[in-house]
């Protein structure tokens, strides 16, 4: 079967959200790879937002942009997206707005049937179930864990409209829709990194978090405080970042592992609070979920624009770690590891995702759970005698230990200091040695660092060098490209900083892809590597890169080579 | 038994001779013998400023932060691990300037934690600008023609907001202050003093000028009255009480929540998850 | 003459800085080039401190560290400096403590005599003054100019305590220091750019500062508060840099030239503020005085630290520009630039100095006004009939009104926007065309950056590369190598982001010379201009580079060549 | 004559249909107009929120600048041009959460602008969590157990620093909430309205609920009894008082330091210090 690509739009607080997690879990539980992919406006009602979700056999975690199905839940809505809508694709809506039109009068029943349009969403996904030859029960039994919380009366009257849906697709709608999707075998996981985050941490043996609300990194808190006892996380609302991280910063001085996570506007004004973990060497992970700047800029829209910014966070000189995962399982991985290394070196490790990342789902086939775990690095206090925060050591780690761990007391200083934490305006000695001593950690943490994914690289005419959560799309670009006779390969970085010890092959016309729009990836490149690129591509509208913008603009740019 | 002897830290004091700081740095000491505290039992948080290198010079576990954000690095060191005795040693700049929301905000939480304030009215460490708290009139580098803005009432926020304990104390009474100490360290939930500390080097009045001024409150007074204590709040010219002026009971604990359900122990000794609960716990993302 | 290196050293408190500027003045005022610096603790009262006049025929405006002369005003001052002093150097000091000493007991006249230690300085000075064959009016002068605002009293009893140390200087011990100062023509002016860049933003028509206490920017909001009136600024303490910025950036709006200044800390929580201008196109220029970081580090010390956090500052992408003057001739034409930019492009520019420039008082022979002063960009309201604040133009700039200036509206806003400053959520069409809109501009201000300036380069082997604040030390390390037959030329940047459009000679070795530890210029010429580095000399204790520390450090690591 | 028409902007309004942000838009408006203000007079500045949005919505200049940070951009702006009437538009979280830091030291201040909250007690544009004012016990995303904490009260914590102008308004008395912004507005000095803006999106209680609570102030209320203002701003959850609850006497007012001394006028419309006068200012720094 070639994917299948179904959007669901309508306007906010219309349930296309809703709708679209419970489509996309029911053809998840139906056997297929499953990816979604949202794109939504700034405001809690009205506007028009899409819910994609493409369907395939293989797992396919990539965004399309042309749609096979569109299910639009107003008039609006068929107006906005019917332009992804393909020649020979199929509209369901509530009235004939062009050929291929399942009509389903969801809305009218709803008011009359249902006693309020809210149900209207569910009437609409229970019609385009059947249409997919799906059976009801497994909509049924998304629907009862979707609800679950609203109560019993919410639940039935769900199941009721979803059935009543069902019922109104009638053989003509199967007819009309070239696409079924029989049950298959497959069994996989349907995850955000917005939960992939949160789990991890979790496993990692992180205890504290503090946050304030800000797109799209808000729901990795909110994961973790509904799960706060299960998991045996401390999670606090701070009232502004400044205060997140600061607390953070104390509880991982306390012996906690802490996290915190925000959007670009509210890593800025976290930054000296880096810098503080630098110098202080407090373990502490940062989740910065990307979105389109400067400033407020796009808030529900996606961007890779904070690389340089992430990278030179923090005044002064100090080791930093900033990881940049490609999906959930990348992201689980890279958590977990976050927290180990930012344990190891005592200092700050961010992890760098955006909207896209944030908002979509992806099919996960095995989280190889046995492959990373917890590493704890905190000392032993009895095989220490006489305690000093900052001992100096050839590779620029103290022994770690927390305050009333034992009778050793840790000392910890914004200020220069010297070995006892003490403020120190002793330049020659112990300012240069504690200078030094930080940047040996960055030199170990260098050492740690993986090489960057290397994909078809023999024969490879052009290479694109992406980072983070374009690997997919960079794929599939490299897919189309090839179907018209490019030969390409892929470097991809999900580890940027430091960057590893590492050289290009030689002889590869090298263009970097990234959603931003000065080619941050290549000057970072360029400046470590003093590698040249011969062109980018470069997307900055707020939309994810997928393969067809990528393999369009590879085109333009190069003139079809 | 420990003494204060004991609390004698290894690094230089930094403070101008005479400076009253070295005595609330003795009430210190000396409430945290009276409660018979060992060192290691001890967190001091400060930000920066004169007030907030006084960690460094009682020996214990200290933090040492940003500018503005010791309560809030205190919030975090609370909950990592409850078994300390986390007190905040602060500048009126660090807590009523930079780090005034973090404050206001903490009052909100009642955190188990003592915060004291040096309010000397100055930022004396940058050169002796005007601080939240300088007095209207006085002519500082900032203000040239004198500050023409009203002073930040932080006790009476803290009152407005049902603080537990709001208590000003004065660093040229070396016992009274000490007594207050030993109350606001032992009291559960944020415990509060404002200290009168008065500026050898930048101020314009000398001890004597407060002394005049300064006075106990006594046993008629009610702490538990509210519009009182607001009203004591606002006597900072002529007369200056000193003592416990608020307290009341609080709506919250600040990580009581987690501490009723999780520990009191430390959080670094949880125990993490398990490879197999994990994977069960992952298997809510499971489809089918 | 030879240069004359005299440093004051004492505690702090026993008014080091007081007599050090005393002197400095006298001997400018005598017609000698002068260049000051200082080193000190961050403390009110003790520690030791000292404050270093190099005293020249020519205008010599970089530090010495050897000492010709130690004043030292207690015993522990002695101690900590004495190894700076020369073989055949001078101590004056209370008692007798090497060979060469000038013995003054002036605390013990000041005690006796005038009732009070702190006139030992003064004392102190006098006879320094005496010894340097000086006119003891010409002290008077300044002493009196200097305690003019502590009234009439205390200008007495200086002056009375300066005579009493003048008197003190025999005709021995004037005979044992080898060096007299006798008056010449020279005229010139002694000033720091905490001095200049205020000065400067008055002349450039700046209306607003708003800042934050933070040394060593402090004395910048300082200098203007007291002339307010005079210069037709408004200055306000703010409550945190947050609110600093974020007034200065409403003032700008309202129409008002605007700046704030701050240090690498406080930087950190400005940077979403920087953002924010980018975004709203409000001009602003920031001063940020660089010292070691990270957090709170060494606050009374220097770096060049903050580089790379400067011109990556703030999430998202949008134009900005990062001047790095050397000097406070060329921090007042930069400082007048920095205000034309900002305006012209509407955008941020970012002043990088440092603790040394700060604190330091450097010769200038004359300010150049006439190749200097304010272009207005404001647009005229009635040559404009729909106004759009954001029009799109070729070269970005948009026609820039105030509110209230006219009947047109004035909106600007942090989210993405449209010309009218509404939020947008068009993405394909608004979004992108605003991305564009602010990226051009950035073009436009790489168009007028100057390139480095180039010396010695004909004929050079080496060349070393700096920025901002070593200017003169490399100038000098340069002689001093070329003394060791090493043929190297300098090129130095002062404007630092965007990079002008250059090429570096070939056939070079390049190394650079900065006052930290990982190199960021390196780093950052590598990445714009693909240069490579053979060495690079890097000083991160907090002091300030000189010649002689760059010919050491140079030798040390290309083994003398 | 101006009216309400001419205040209509061409933005499109992403509120959701009902919230009770109209009216307030629809109050500022007619109060405006009350004012025979002129758009080109007014410049509304703000936050981000769903509050903060409302600059958009009226036709006027307008600054929406960061979250947290519109009362510091407008101090800078009505400096820079105090002829305009400035007036901040806000939320909850804006100005007490991400921006109780510059609320509290512009009280301080009392510059002359107008504060106008949307208190819906949540944040409502990201999603609906709890806010500085969500009432303990609510159950919300961050607090699935219920918000433990006590709410801020802003309203007393100026009224403590004597701000001149302290009223409360509610979104749901549409011809009260205009007397009372009209009132605000004309007031010299800062006049702050916390305004009662229930959200019908996030919130738990219908609009009846409110209006079964709010009363008006009568005449008998003295607003410039400080002790019974502070006990008025703790009504919030049985009865709710509207109407000015402070005024007082201002002991400054920010930036009339400059207006006294320099202008009135726009800062943009000073001349700039000429060659010849620079010179004679460096001249200070001549030697000799
Ligand atoms: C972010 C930041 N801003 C400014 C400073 C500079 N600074 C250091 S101490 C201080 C004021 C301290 O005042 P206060 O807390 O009253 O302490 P005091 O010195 O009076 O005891 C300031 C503004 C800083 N270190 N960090
Ligand atoms: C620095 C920063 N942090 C967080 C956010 C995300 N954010 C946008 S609006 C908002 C809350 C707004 O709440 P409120 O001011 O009460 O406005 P409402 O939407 O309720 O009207 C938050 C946290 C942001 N834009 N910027
Ligand atoms: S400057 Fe003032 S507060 Fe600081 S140590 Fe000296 S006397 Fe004390
Ligand atoms: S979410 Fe609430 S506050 Fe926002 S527009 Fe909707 S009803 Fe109004
Ligand atoms: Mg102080
Ligand atoms: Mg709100």
């Amino acid at each position: 079967m070639d994917d299948l690509n179904v959007v669901i739009a309508g306007a906010a607080g219309e349930g296309v959200q809703t709708v679209g997690a419970a489509l996309a879990d029911t053809v998840s539980a139906q056997g297929y790879g499953v990816f979604s992919w949202q794109e939504f406006e700034s405001r809690i009602r009205g506007g028009q937002n899409s819910y994609s979700i493409r369907i395939s056999e293989e797992v396919r975690n990539a965004p399309l942009m042309d749609a096979d199905i569109l299910l639009a839940l107003n008039e609006g809505a068929v107006k906005k997206y019917e332009p992804l809508l393909k020649q020979e694709g199929i509209l369901l809506a509530e009235k004939e707005m062009r050929q291929r039109t399942i009509v389903i009068p969801f809305t009218k029943i709803a008011e009359k049937e249902f006693g309020g349009i809210i149900y209207a969403n569910t009437i609409a996904v229970g019609a385009l179930v059947a249409t997919l030859g799906i059976e009801l029960d497994t909509l049924n039994q998304i629907l009862a864990r979707q609800f679950a919380d609203k109560g019993a009366g919410v639940v039935r009257a769900n199941l009721a409209a979803a059935e009543r849906g069902y019922s109104l697709a009638d053989q003509g709608c199967i007819d009309m829709c070239p696409w079924g999707l029989p049950k298959r075998d497959m069994r996989s996981y349907l995850i955000g990194v917005n939960e992939a985050i949160p789990s991890a941490a979790a496993y990692a043996g992180c205890r504290y978090m503090s946050a304030y609300p800000m797109s799209p990194s808000t729901a990795i808190i909110t994961f973790l405080a509904r799960e706060e006892e299960h998991l045996e996380i401390f999670t606090e609302q701070a009232e502004d970042e400044i205060a997140a991280i600061n607390m953070a910063i104390g509880a991982s001085y306390g012996g906690a592992r802490a996290m915190t996570a925000t959007s670009g506007g509210g890593f800025a004004l976290m930054v000296e609070g880096v810098s503080l973990a630098g110098m202080i060497e407090a373990p502490l992970v940062i989740v910065v979920a990307q979105r389109p700047g400067p400033a407020t800029g796009l808030p529900t829209r996606t961007a890779q624009g904070d690389l340089l910014f992430a990278i030179n966070s923090g005044h002064g000189e100090f080791p930093k770690m900033v990881l940049a995962p490609s999906d959930p399982k990348d992201a689980f991985h890279k958590t977990v590891r976050a927290f180990n290394l930012a344990d190891k070196y005592q200092t700050v490790v961010i992890m760098l995702t955006d909207q896209f990342l944030s908002d979509s789902r992806f099919t996960v086939e095995d989280f190889a759970l046995e492959e990373i775990g917890p590493t704890v690095y905190i000392a032993d206090p009895q095989s220490i005698k006489d305690y000093k925060r900052y001992r100096l050591t050839a590779d620029g780690i103290s022994p770690r230990l927390y305050p009333g761990q034992s009778e050793h007391l840790v000392g910890v200083d914004s200020d220069e200091h010297n070995e006892e934490g003490h403020i120190t305006e002793d330049l020659s000695k112990t300012a240069v040695a504690m200078v030094e001593k930080r940047l040996a950690k960055f030199e170990g943490l260098r050492n740690e660092v993986s090489p960057p994914e290397e994909v078809q690289m023999e024969g490879a005419d052009i290479v694109l060098v992406g980072w983070g959560s374009s690997r997919q799309a960079i794929l599939e670009g490299l897919e189309l490209l090839n179907k018209e006779g490019i030969e390409g390969g892929m470097i991809h970085f999900t580890e940027v900083w430091p960057l590893p010890i590492y050289t290009f092959p030689r002889g590869k016309k090298y263009w970097t892809v990234e959603s931003n729009a000065t080619g941050q990836l290549a000057r970072l490149l360029r400046s470590e590597y003093g590698l040249d690129f011969t062109g980018s591509i470069r997307r900055y509208d707020g939309l994810p890169l997928t393969g067809e913008y990528i393999r369009r603009r590879f085109n333009d740019y190069s003139g079809g080579v | 038994m420990i003494t204060v002897e004991e609390f004698k830290s290894k690094a230089e004091i930094q403070w101008c001779p005479g400076c009253p700081n070295h005595a609330i740095l003795q009430a210190l000491k000396m409430a945290l013998v009276e409660l018979g505290k060992a060192p290691h039992e001890i967190c001091l948080v400060s930000g920066i400023g004169q007030a907030a290198k006084l960690p460094h010079y009682l020996k214990c576990n200290f933090f040492n932060g940003l500018h503005g954000r010791a309560v809030s690095a205190a919030l975090g060191i609370h909950v990592a691990n409850p078994e300390l005795t986390t007190i905040v040693t602060t500048g009126d700049g660090d807590c009523y300037g930079e780090g005034g929301n973090h404050f206001i905000h903490a009052l909100r939480r009642n955190p188990d934690i003592t915060v004291i304030v040096h309010n000397n009215e100055y930022y004396a460490l940058t050169l002796g600008q005007a601080s939240p708290t300088t007095m209207p009139g006085e002519k500082r580098s900032l203000q040239p023609k004198g500050v023409e803005i009203a002073p930040l009432n932080m006790p009476a926020i803290a009152i407005a907001h049902n603080c537990t304990f709001v208590a000003r104390g004065f660093a040229g009474d070396l016992d009274h202050l000490k007594s207050l100490l030993v109350e606001a360290i032992k009291h559960t939930g944020l415990s509060y003093v404002d200290v009168i500390q008065p500026c050898i080097t930048w101020g314009i009045h000398p001890m004597r000028w407060y002394k005049e001024r300064v006075y106990q409150l006594d046993e008629e007074y009610d702490p538990t009255d509210r519009d009182a204590a607001l009203e004591k709040t606002e006597e900072r010219t002529e007369r200056m009480p000193i003592g416990v002026l608020y307290r009341s009971s609080p709506l919250s604990l600040y990580a009581s929540r987690f501490r009723k359900t999780v520990t009191r122990r430390p959080l670094a000794e949880l125990r993490p998850l398990d490879r197999e609960k994990m994977a069960g716990f992952l298997s809510r993302f499971r489809s089918g």
